[in-house]
C-alpha cells in the first residue's frame, strides 16, 4: 500500500515536473521573442505569446492531413521531446534519469525528429525534403563536436548516466575544470545548432525554401511542432546545464533544496538560452556546407583537444 | 469537442496572433517592411509574417491582380485553413486602380474571394496598415471577420465568377 | 679420333639449331631438324662403339664388339625421325595450299 | 539425430533440383528448412534455455577412411544457428511468390542451410573449412544466377583469396600443434601463432565485409535476387564474424592467450577498423542513389560495429556485438525483402525514380519502418539496445578515438535511413497504379520483425542467450533481469521507456483525437502559390542527389578510398599479365631459343 | 588372375593399325578404350592387392624392354583410358584415321606412365607427340596448321634433346631400365647432370613448363575442343609423370629446387597470361601451363613433405578431369544445357580448388605441405595465383553462362560426366589412400 501510494506520488511529481518543464519551454519561446525583439531596439510581443500561437494553432477550425504518415509528426514530437524531458535530471529531481542515460537521452532526441521528418516526407513538399535534408545534415554536423565533448566527460566522470554526472558535479562543476571549458564553449555552439538558432538556422530558413521541413504543416499539427519547438529548448539547454553546469545542484536535500535547485536551473537554463540568442541576434544564416565545415573543422579540433587533455589527465 | 464551444477563445487567441501571408504583386514592398521592423513592430501585437498558407491566418493581397495572379492567390487562400482572413491593399483589388481599364486586370476581388478588410491608398502607409490590423482583430474579436464562412457558402458562385475569369479575362457585369 | 667425332656431333647440332633459330622458310626449319637427327644418331653410335670393337654378330671367334644396343636404339630413332619428317612435310604441303608460302607467317600470338 | 537434418537437406537439396514448379519447390524447402531450426531450438536446453524438447543428439563423427570430420555443438554455434535458421523460413515464404519459376534458387538455398550448419557445428578445421568453402561455392552460384560480370568477378576473386588465406592459417595452426581439432588446438602468444592468426582473421574479415576487403558487396548485393541477398547480408555475412568469435574467444586454447588478446594492439586495431568501416561506409551509403548498393553499404556499415565489439573484447562488447549480429540478420533482411516488394511491384532501383510508393504499399512500408527504426536504432527498439551496449563497452575501455566515430556513425543512420523513407516510400506518389506485395511477401516480411518486437521489450531474453557463451570463453555475463541491463556505467531499463513513452503520448494523443482533420489529395501542395498539377513534367520529389551539400563536401574526402586503389592494384597486375603474355610472341624461332637458353641455364646451374 | 600390362599399349596399337580393315571406327575405338579402361582397373585392382606389377619382354633387365607398374601408374593409366573413353564419345563424326590417331595418343599416353624404360619411354613420347601432331592439324585450317607445326619444331627439338640426354645417361651406366639406373646413381660423373638437363628440357616441353611451352596456347587454341581435352589428359599429364620419374632418378636437391623455381614460375606466367585472354581455348592452355606448374612445384616438395604426393595425385587427376571437360565446352559460346552449366561450374571451382571437388584436396595438401616445409615463397605465389585465377575463371563464366546455344546430348553429357568424376573424387576424397600406398614414387 505504502508502494503504491509512494510510486503514484513519484508518477504525479515526475508528471508535474514535465508538465512545468513543457510550460517553461513555451514561455521561454515568448521570452526569446520578446529579448531578440529588445535588441533589435523594438516593444516585442508579450511574453506568454508562445501560449497564444499554440492555442490559437490547435484550435484552428479545420486541420488538413495528408495521411497517417503525415499524422506521426504529430504523434512522434510531443512524445519523443517529453519523453526525453523525463530522462533529463531537472534541477537534481532525476526523474526517470536513473533509468536511462546519456546516450539514451541522445538517441530519444532523434524520435520526434524522425517523426517531424516522417511527416515533412509524407507531405510531399519539396521544400520539406529539402529542410529535412538540411535539418540531418546540421545533425551529423553539430553531433561530432558535442558527442566529442560528451565522451570527455563520460571518461571523466568513469560513467555514462547523466544522472551520476549531475551528482559527480556537485561542488565542482565541470566548467571549471580547464579541458572542460573548451568542451563547454564547443557544445555552446552545438547548441546553437540544435536549437537551431541562427548562424544555424539553416533547415527551417523561411526564405529559401518556406520553413523547410514545416511547409505544409497547419493547425494543430505544426501547433504540436510549436510545442515540440519549446520542448527542445528546455531538453537542449537542461542537458547543457546538466553536462557541464552541475544541473544546478547547489542544495543536497529536503523540500527547500528541491525549491533552490529548480530556481538556479532554471536561472541557468535561462542564461544559456539567452546566450544562444544573443548568438543568433549578431549573426547571419550560413549555408549548410559552411556549417558542416565549420563544425567538423574548427569546433571537432577543439573538442579533441579537449578530450585528448581530459585523456591525459584521466590516465595519470 | 465542438468548435463553437471554443469558438470565443479561438478568436482570440486568433486576435492575438495573426500570422500573415504577404501575397506580393509588386506593391507593397517598401511599405511592409517598416511595419515589421523597429519602427512599427508589428510583432507587438503578435503578429508574424509566414512562408506558407498552411501556417498563416491572413492573406495579405497587395497591389492589382491580373487573371494569371488570380489563380495563384485562389490556389493560396483555398490552401489557407479556416478560419482566415483576406486583407486587400491598396486601390486595385477595389476597382482596378489605375489599371482599371487593363485588358487584363481584376478589377474587383471581392467577386473572386471573399474580402473582409479594404485598404485604401496606392500605396497605404504603414500607419494605415497597422491601423487596417487593429481593425482586423477587433472585427475578429467580434465575429464579423467571417470571409473564410461566406467563401464556403457560397463557393459555386465564387467559382463560377473565377471560371468566368479565367476564360474571359474577366466578368462582364 | 673420338674426339673429331663428338665435335663432329656437336657441330651437326649447332648447325641444326642455327638453322631453326634463324631460317623463315619451313622446309629449310625442317631440315634442319633432319641435320640435328642426324647428329643424336651419330653420338648414339659414337658411344656405342668401343675402340677395336667390330660389329656385333654372332659368329663365335669374337672379343671385343661394339654395344649392340646403341645400334637398335638408332635404327629406331630413324624410324621415328623419318616419320615426323614425312608428316612434316605434308603439313609443309597443306601450309603452302593455304598460304600460297612457305615463309612461316605468325597468326596467333600472344 | 544431426545425422538425420543433413541428410533431410540433402535430399531435400538433390529433389528440389529436378523441380520446375516454384510453389512446390518453395513448400519443400520450407518444410526442409524448419528442421534445422528445429534442431537448434531444441539444443538450446544444453544451454539452459528450454524452448522445445524433442531430444536431439548433438554430435556428429563422420569417420572416412582416415579423414574424420567432427561435429558438434557449442554455445556460440548455438546463438548463431538460432539467429540464421530462424532467418531462411520467412525468406523462403516470401520466395513463394517471388519466383516465377524454380531455377536453381531453393536447392542451393538449401545447400547453403547445409553449409552454414556444417560450419556451425564442425568441431575441427577440416571439417570448419569444407563446409566454409561449400559456403562460399553455394553464393558464387547464387550469383551466377543473374550473371553480372562484375559482381562474378569480384565475389570469386575475394572468395578465393579468403579461402587460401584461411587454409594457409589452418595449415600453420596445424603444423605447430599436430592437430585440427578446436579442442586441442593451444594458442601459443608468438609470431607464428600471430601470423596464423592474422591469416585467419583476414579471411573471415573478407566474408565480414570489413573495410579495406568491402569492394565485392555492392556488386553483388546489387545484381542478385533479393531473397538471396536478404540471407546473405542478413545471415551469411554474419558468419565471418562467427569465424573470428571462435578464433579469439570460443576455442578452448583461446583462453591461454585471452590476457594477451585483450592487450593486444591486433585487437585494438580490428576495433578501429570496424569502427572506420562503420563510418566511411555510412556516409558511401550516404550518397548512393542504387537501393540495393544503398542498402550494402549500410551492411557493411552496420557489421562493422559487429568488428568493434569483437576487437574491444569485454563481455559488454562482446554481449553488443552479438545482439548487434542479430538484430542486424533480422532488420537488413526485412530491408532487402521490402525493396524487393518495391521492384516486385514497380521494377525500379533507383531512389530518384521511386516514390510514393507507402501510399498503395502500407504493410511493406510498415515493415520496412520498423526495420530503418531498428537500423538507426531509435530507442526501445532492440536497435538502440545492441548500440547502447556497444557504446557503452567503448566508454568503459576509455576507447575515445572508437566511441565518438560509431556515435556519428550511428548519427550517419538517420541520414540514409531516411533517404529510404522519403526516396522510395514517401514524396510524390508517383505509382499510382501498383497494388500492395502478394500475401507470403508480407507474410515473409513481418515474420521477419517478429524476433525484433521481442526483443524490444525483453533484450535480456537475448542476453540470457548469450550468457553460456560468454560463461565459456570466460568473460563475466551481464546482469540483467529481462527489461532492464545493468552495466557499470549506466541502465537501460526497457519498461521505464515504455511508460514513460505512453505517458508522453497523452498529451499528443489528446490533441490528435480530439481536433478533426480531413485528408487532402497530394496534389494540394505549397509550391510558391503554383499549381503543380499544371506542370507534369516537373517533379515534386525531391530525392535526385539529394544530399548534395554535403556530398560537395565530404566526397573529395572520400574518393581515392579502397576501389580506386584496388582498381590501381588491378591496372598494375594487368600491364605484369600482359608482359607475362607477350612472352607467347607466336614466333616459333623464340620458342626453340627458350628452349636452348632453358637448357644452358640449367646444365649451367646443375654443373656450376 | 594374371594381367600383362602390355596389353594395355599392345591392343589398341594392334588395332590403330588394323583399323582401316575395320569398318565402324566409331564402334570399334568405343570398344577398345572401354576394355582398355576396364583392363587398367582389373590392374589397378591387382596391383593394389598384390604390389608392384613387373613384366619383362624380350631380354632381361637392364637390357630388355620393362614394364613397371605401380599404384598411382596403375591409377594414372585408369585415369587415362577412362577419359579417353569419355572424351571419344563426344567426337561426333569418326573417320579412320582420326580413330587410328586417337588410339595411337591414347596407347602411347599410358605407355609413358607404365613403362619401366626409358627409352621405351623415348619411343612412346614420339608416337604420342607424331599422333598429336596429325590431330592438332586435323581441322586443316590456317589455325589449326600453324599450331601443329609450332609444337612439330619443339617438339622434334626436344626429341632430339631428349636422345642427347638418353645417350649421356647410356654413356654412363651402359643401362636403360629407370630402377636399374636409379639404385647406381651414386657411380655417375659429371655427364649425369648435363643427362638431367637434357632429359628434363626434351620432357619439359611434353610436359608443358616454362619456359618450354611455347607451343602450348598455338596447339590448344587451333585444335578442336576434343583434341585439346585429349591433348590435356593424355601426353602432357604423362608428361608431368615421366617429370616425377625423372626428379626420382635424379633426386637431387638441386633438381628439387629447379623444379620449384621452374614450377612457380610456371605457374605465375601461366595464370598471368590466361588472365588478360579473350579466347576461351587459348585461356584455358594458360590457365594448363599454370596448374602444370602447380604440379611441379607438389613434384618439387617430394622428398620433403608426405603430403606432395597426395597433392600431385588431387592436382594431376582432379586437373585432368576437369580441364578435359572444359575445353569440350569450349567448341561452344554458351553452356546452353544444364548438364553443361553442371560441368562447366563443377569443373572450374575443381580448379579453383573449391570443395567438395577434387581440386579442393589437391590445394589443401600442398599448402598443407608448403607450411610444414615453411616455405612462404609457396603459399605467396598460391594466394596470388589463386585470386587471378579465379578472376578469369569468373569472368569466363559469366559470359558462358548468359551464352545460350543449343547444346546435343553428345556434346553435353560427357563433360557433365568428366564433371562428375570430379566431384566424386572430392567427396570420397580417400581413395587418395588406395593410390598412394607402396609404389616407388611414394619411396
Amino acid at each position: 500500500m505504502v508502494t503504491v501510494v509512494s510510486g503514484l506520488i513519484n508518477v504525479l511529481i515526475i508528471a508535474i515536473y514535465a508538465t512545468v518543464a513543457m510550460m517553461i519551454g513555451i514561455l521561454f519561446m515568448g521570452i526569446g521573442r520578446k529579448i531578440v525583439a529588445r535588441v533589435h531596439n523594438r516593444v516585442g510581443p508579450p511574453i506568454y505569446q508562445g501560449f497564444i500561437d499554440i492555442a490559437k494553432l490547435i484550435l484552428k477550425k479545420t486541420n488538413i492531413t495528408h495521411g497517417w504518415i503525415y499524422d506521426l509528426a504529430l504523434l512522434f514530437s510531443i512524445t519523443g521531446i517529453v519523453l526525453t524531458i523525463l530522462f533529463l535530471p531537472i534541477g537534481g529531481v532525476k526523474l526517470l534519469s536513473t533509468e536511462g542515460d546519456a546516450f539514451l537521452v541522445l538517441y530519444l532526441l532523434a524520435i520526434p525528429a524522425l517523426g517531424f521528418a516522417l511527416g515533412a516526407g509524407a507531405s510531399g513538399n519539396p521544400n520539406s525534403a529539402i529542410g529535412v535534408m538540411r535539418a540531418l545534415v546540421m545533425m551529423l554536423s553539430y553531433e561530432l563536436p558535442f558527442v566529442i565533448s560528451m565522451v570527455a566527460l563520460m571518461i571523466y566522470y568513469d560513467t555514462t548516466s547523466i544522472a551520476e554526472i549531475v551528482a559527480s558535479q556537485y561542488g565542482k562543476w565541470a566548467i571549471l575544470i580547464p579541458p572542460f571549458a573548451i568542451s563547454a564553449a564547443v557544445a555552446d555552439m552545438a547548441l546553437q545548432g540544435m536549437l537551431m538558432e541562427a548562424p544555424f538556422d539553416i533547415p527551417i530558413a523561411p526564405h529559401e525554401i518556406a520553413s523547410g521541413p514545416m511547409a505544409e504543416f497547419g493547425g494543430k499539427h505544426l501547433g504540436s511542432l510549436m510545442i515540440y519547438k519549446a520542448g527542445t529548448i528546455v531538453a537542449y539547454t537542461t542537458l547543457f546545464v546538466d553536462l557541464f553546469l552541475g544541473g544546478g545542484v547547489v542544495m543536497k536535500g529536503g523540500i527547500v533544496a528541491d525549491v533552490v535547485n529548480f530556481i538556479v536551473w532554471f536561472i541557468l537554463i535561462f542564461l544559456v538560452f539567452t546566450l544562444s540568442l544573443l548568438i543568433n541576434t549578431s549573426f547571419p544564416r550560413f549555408r549548410i556546407e559552411q556549417a558542416f565545415k565549420f563544425y567538423w573543422k574548427y569546433e571537432a579540433v577543439l573538442a579533441i583537444i579537449a578530450l585528448v587533455w581530459v585523456y591525459w589527465m584521466v590516465i595519470s | 469537442m465542438k468548435y463553437e464551444e471554443w469558438s470565443k477563445i479561438s478568436r482570440i487567441a486568433s486576435k492575438k496572433s495573426l500570422w500573415i501571408l504577404h501575397f506580393c504583386t509588386g506593391c507593397g514592398a517598401i511599405e511592409m517592411p517598416p511595419v515589421m521592423t523597429s519602427r512599427f513592430d508589428m510583432e507587438r501585437f503578435g503578429m508574424a509574417p509566414m512562408a506558407t498558407p498552411r501556417q498563416a491566418d491572413v492573406l495579405l493581397i497587395t497591389g492589382y491582380l491580373t487573371v494569371k495572379t488570380l489563380k495563384r492567390v485562389i490556389q493560396v487562400y483555398e490552401q489557407m485553413q479556416d478560419p482566415k482572413y483576406v486583407v486587400a491593399f491598396g486601390s486595385c483589388p477595389i476597382n482596378g486602380g489605375m489599371y482599371w481599364d487593363s485588358y487584363n486586370t481584376i478589377n474587383q476581388l471581392d467577386k473572386y474571394l471573399p474580402v473582409d478588410l479594404y485598404l485604401a491608398g496606392c500605396m497605404p502607409r504603414p500607419e494605415g496598415i497597422i491601423n487596417a490590423m487593429m481593425e482586423l482583430m477587433e472585427m475578429i474579436e467580434k465575429g464579423e471577420a467571417r470571409g473564410w464562412e461566406k467563401y464556403r457558402k457560397n463557393y459555386e458562385k465564387y467559382k463560377k465568377n473565377q471560371e468566368m475569369a479565367f476564360k474571359f479575362g474577366k466578368v462582364e457585369e | 679420333m673420338i674426339w673429331a667425332i663428338y665435335f663432329a656431333i656437336a657441330s651437326l647440332l649447332a648447325i641444326g639449331i642455327y638453322g631453326v633459330i634463324t631460317k623463315k622458310n619451313l622446309m629449310k626449319i625442317f631440315i634442319s631438324i633432319s641435320i640435328m637427327e642426324t647428329g643424336v644418331n651419330l653420338m648414339l653410335i659414337a658411344i656405342g662403339y668401343i675402340p677395336g670393337g667390330t660389329a656385333p654378330i654372332e659368329n663365335g671367334d669374337f672379343t671385343t664388339y661394339v654395344d649392340p644396343l646403341p645400334q637398335a636404339l638408332v635404327l629406331t630413332a630413324i624410324v621415328i625421325g623419318v616419320s615426323v619428317l614425312a608428316l612434316a612435310l605434308v603439313m609443309v604441303i597443306n601450309y603452302y595450299e593455304k598460304n600460297k608460302t612457305l615463309e612461316y607467317r605468325r597468326l596467333m600470338k600472344w | 539425430m544431426v545425422e538425420m537434418v543433413f541428410a533431410v537437406l540433402i535430399i531435400a537439396f538433390i529433389f528440389t533440383l529436378f523441380i520446375k514448379n516454384n510453389r512446390v519447390a518453395s513448400i519443400i524447402s520450407l518444410v526442409v528448412s524448419l528442421f534445422p531450426l528445429a534442431a537448434f531450438l531444441d539444443w538450446g536446453r544444453e544451454f539452459g534455455i528450454n524452448l522445445i524438447s524433442i531430444g536431439f543428439e548433438n554430435t556428429m563423427n563422420i569417420n572416412m577412411a582416415g579423414i574424420t570430420l567432427h561435429f558438434s555443438i557449442s554455445p556460440l554455434a548455438w546463438f548463431f544457428g538460432i539467429m540464421l535458421f530462424s532467418l531462411i523460413p520467412p525468406i523462403l515464404l516470401y520466395s513463394y511468390s517471388f519466383f516465377s519459376k524454380n531455377d536453381g534458387f531453393y536447392p542451393f538455398m538449401i545447400l547453403l542451410m547445409v553449409s552454414v550448419m556444417g560450419i556451425l557445428l564442425s568441431s575441427d578445421f577440416l571439417s570448419f573449412f569444407l563446409f566454409w568453402e561449400l559456403m562460399a561455392l553455394g553464393i558464387f552460384i547464387m550469383i551466377c544466377r543473374n550473371g553480372d560480370r562484375k559482381a562474378m568477378v569480384r565475389y570469386l576473386s575475394y572468395s578465393v583469396l579468403s579461402g587460401v588465406l584461411i587454409l594457409a592459417g589452418i595449415a600453420l595452426l596445424y603444423h605447430m600443434n599436430g592437430t585440427l581439432l578446436f579442442a586441442e588446438i593451444m594458442l601459443k602468444a608468438d609470431f607464428e601463432t600471430m601470423v596464423a592468426i592474422t591469416m585467419l582473421i583476414i579471411g573471415f574479415a573478407i566474408k565480414a565485409a570489413l573495410m579495406p576487403l568491402h569492394t565485392w558487396v555492392p556488386p553483388v548485393y546489387s545484381t542478385s535476387d533479393e531473397p538471396f541477398v536478404a540471407f546473405l547480408s542478413g545471415g551469411l555475412s554474419k558468419i565471418g564474424y562467427y569465424g573470428m568469435l571462435l578464433l579469439l574467444f570460443a576455442m578452448p586454447g583461446a583462453r591461454v592467450m585471452e590476457a594477451y588478446i585483450n592487450s593486444s594492439i591486433a585487437t585494438y586495431l580490428l576495433a578501429i577498423i570496424g569502427s572506420l568501416t562503420a563510418f566511411f561506409a555510412t556516409f558511401l551509403a550516404i550518397f548512393e542513389d542504387d537501393l540495393r548498393k544503398l542498402l550494402a553499404y549500410s551492411s557493411i556499415a552496420q557489421l562493422g560495429y559487429i568488428a568493434v565489439g569483437i576487437g574491444t573484447g569485454s563481455s559488454i562488447a562482446m554481449a553488443g556485438a552479438l545482439f548487434q549480429a542479430f538484430n542486424h540478420a533480422f532488420f537488413k533482411a526485412t530491408l532487402f525483402l521490402a525493396a524487393g516488394s518495391v521492384a516486385y511491384r514497380t521494377g525500379k532501383w533507383k531512389i530518384s525514380e521511386l516514390g510514393g510508393v507507402a501510399y498503395k504499399m502500407p504493410l511493406t512500408f510498415m515493415a520496412a519502418l520498423f526495420a530503418i527504426f531498428a537500423l538507426a536504432a531509435i530507442p526501445i527498439t532492440s536497435g538502440f539496445a545492441a548500440k547502447w551496449l556497444l557504446y557503452e563497452a567503448a566508454i568503459e575501455r576509455r576507447y575515445v578515438f572508437i566511441a565518438p566515430i560509431m556515435l556519428i556513425a550511428g548519427v550517419g543512420a538517420f541520414l540514409y535511413s531516411f533517404r529510404i523513407l522519403y526516396g522510395v516510400f514517401l514524396g510524390e506518389n508517383r505509382y499510382p497504379d501498383i497494388k500492395e506485395a502478394p500475401k507470403p511477401m508480407v507474410a515473409g516480411m513481418f515474420l521477419l520483425v517478429m524476433p525484433l518486437i521481442i526483443f524490444l521489450i525483453f533484450p535480456g531474453y537475448m542476453l540470457d542467450m548469450m550468457d553460456s557463451f560468454l560463461s565459456s570463453a570466460g568473460l563475466a555475463t551481464i546482469s540483467h533481469s529481462p527489461y532492464v541491463i545493468h552495466t557499470t556505467l549506466g541502465n537501460y531499463n526497457t519498461i521505464a521507456v515504455i511508460v514513460g513513452m505512453m505517458f508522453a503520448m497523452i498529451p499528443a494523443f489528446l490533441i490528435y483525437v480530439l481536433r478533426k482533420q480531413h485528408l487532402v489529395d497530394f496534389e494540394d501542395n505549397f509550391i510558391g502559390g503554383e499549381i503543380p498539377s499544371l506542370y507534369e513534367h516537373i517533379s515534386m520529389h525531391a530525392a535526385h542527389n539529394f544530399y548534395k551539400p554535403l556530398k560537395d563536401v565530404v566526397m573529395p574526402y572520400l574518393e581515392g578510398g579502397a576501389t580506386s586503389i584496388y582498381s590501381s592494384l588491378y591496372k598494375v597486375v594487368e600491364k605484369i599479365a600482359d608482359g607475362a603474355r607477350k612472352i607467347y610472341d607466336g614466333v616459333v624461332q623464340d620458342y626453340a631459343i627458350y628452349v636452348m637458353l632453358f637448357l644452358l641455364i640449367i646444365a649451367g646451374w646443375l654443373l656450376w | 588372375m594374371v594381367i600383362h600390362p602390355v596389353l594395355l599399349i599392345a591392343i589398341p596399337l594392334l588395332f590403330a593399325f588394323l583399323m582401316p580393315l575395320l569398318k565402324r571406327a566409331k564402334a570399334v575405338t568405343i570398344i577398345i578404350l572401354l576394355f582398355n579402361t576396364l583392363l587398367a582397373i582389373l590392374m589397378f585392382h591387382n596391383v593394389y592387392n598384390n604390389g608392384p606389377l613387373y613384366e619383362i619382354i624380350a631380354f632381361s633387365p637392364p637390357i630388355g624392354i620393362y614394364l613397371y607398374v605401380d599404384n598411382i601408374a596403375a591409377l594414372l593409366a585408369v585415369m587415362i583410358n577412362l577419359l579417353a573413353f569419355i572424351n571419344f564419345l563426344s567426337v561426333e563424326k569418326v573417320e579412320i584415321k582420326f580413330a587410328m590417331l586417337y588410339l595411337l595418343a591414347v596407347a602411347s599416353s599410358t605407355g609413358i606412365v607404365i613403362t619401366g624404360d626409358i627409352f621405351n619411354m623415348f619411343v612412346f613420347f614420339e608416337i604420342a607427340a607424331v599422333s598429336s601432331y596429325a590431330l592438332v592439324a586435323w581441322k586443316r585450317d590456317k589455325e589449326a596448321l600453324e599450331g601443329a607445326i609450332k609444337y612439330m619444331v619443339l617438339g622434334s627439338i626436344a626429341s632430339v634433346l631428349m636422345l642427347v640426354g638418353i645417350a649421356f645417361l647410356y654413356s654412363e651406366f651402359r643401362s636403360l631400365n629407370i630402377y636399374d639406373i636409379m639404385n647406381r646413381m651414386d657411380e655417375g660423373s659429371v655427364l649425369i647432370l648435363l643427362s638431367f638437363a637434357f632429359l628434363l628440357t626434351g620432357i619439359g616441353v611434353e610436359a608443358e613448363i616454362f619456359p618450354l611451352n611455347g607451343w602450348v596456347p598455338d596447339a590448344y587454341q587451333g585444335a578442336a575442343g576434343s583434341i585439346a581435352s585429349l591433348l590435356s589428359f593424355g601426353p602432357s599429364k604423362a608428361g608431368i609423370y615421366a617429370i616425377a620419374r625423372l626428379l626420382m632418378i635424379f633426386s637431387w636437391q638441386q633438381s628439387y629446387d629447379l623444379a620449384l623455381s621452374v614450377g612457380i614460375m610456371t605457374l605465375l606466367i601461366g595464370e598471368l597470361a590466361a588472365f588478360r585472354q579473350e579466347n576461351v581455348k587459348r585461356m584455358l592452355a594458360y590457365s594448363s601451363i599454370g596448374q602444370m606448374g602447380l604440379i611441379l612445384i607438389s613434384l618439387s616438395m617430394l622428398d620433403s613433405t608426405d603430403y606432395a604426393i597426395i597433392a600431385f595425385f588431387f592436382l594431376l587427376v582432379s586437373h585432368a578431369a576437369s580441364k578435359g571437360a572444359l575445353f569440350l565446352l569450349s567448341e561452344r559460346k554458351g553452356f546452353g544445357s544444364n548438364a553443361s552449366k553442371y560441368a562447366g561450374i563443377v569443373s572450374v571451382m575443381s580448379l579453383i580448388g573449391m570443395p567438395p571437388m577434387a581440386g579442393f584436396w589437391g590445394k589443401w595438401y600442398i599448402i598443407m605441405g608448403a607450411m610444414q616445409m615453411e616455405a612462404w615463397w609457396i603459399i605467396a605465389a598460391i594466394v596470388f595465383s589463386s585470386v587471378v585465377e579465379a578472376a578469369y575463371f569468373a569472368r569466363y563464366l559469366s559470359t558462358t553462362m548468359q551464352e545460350e546455344e543449343h547444346a546435343s546430348i553428345i556434346a553435353a553429357y560427357p563433360p557433365a560426366i568428366m564433371a562428375t568424376l570430379t566431384l566424386l573424387l572430392g567427396i570420397l576424397p580417400f581413395i587418395y589412400k588406395i593410390a598412394t600406398i607402396g609404389g616407388v614414387i611414394n619411396g
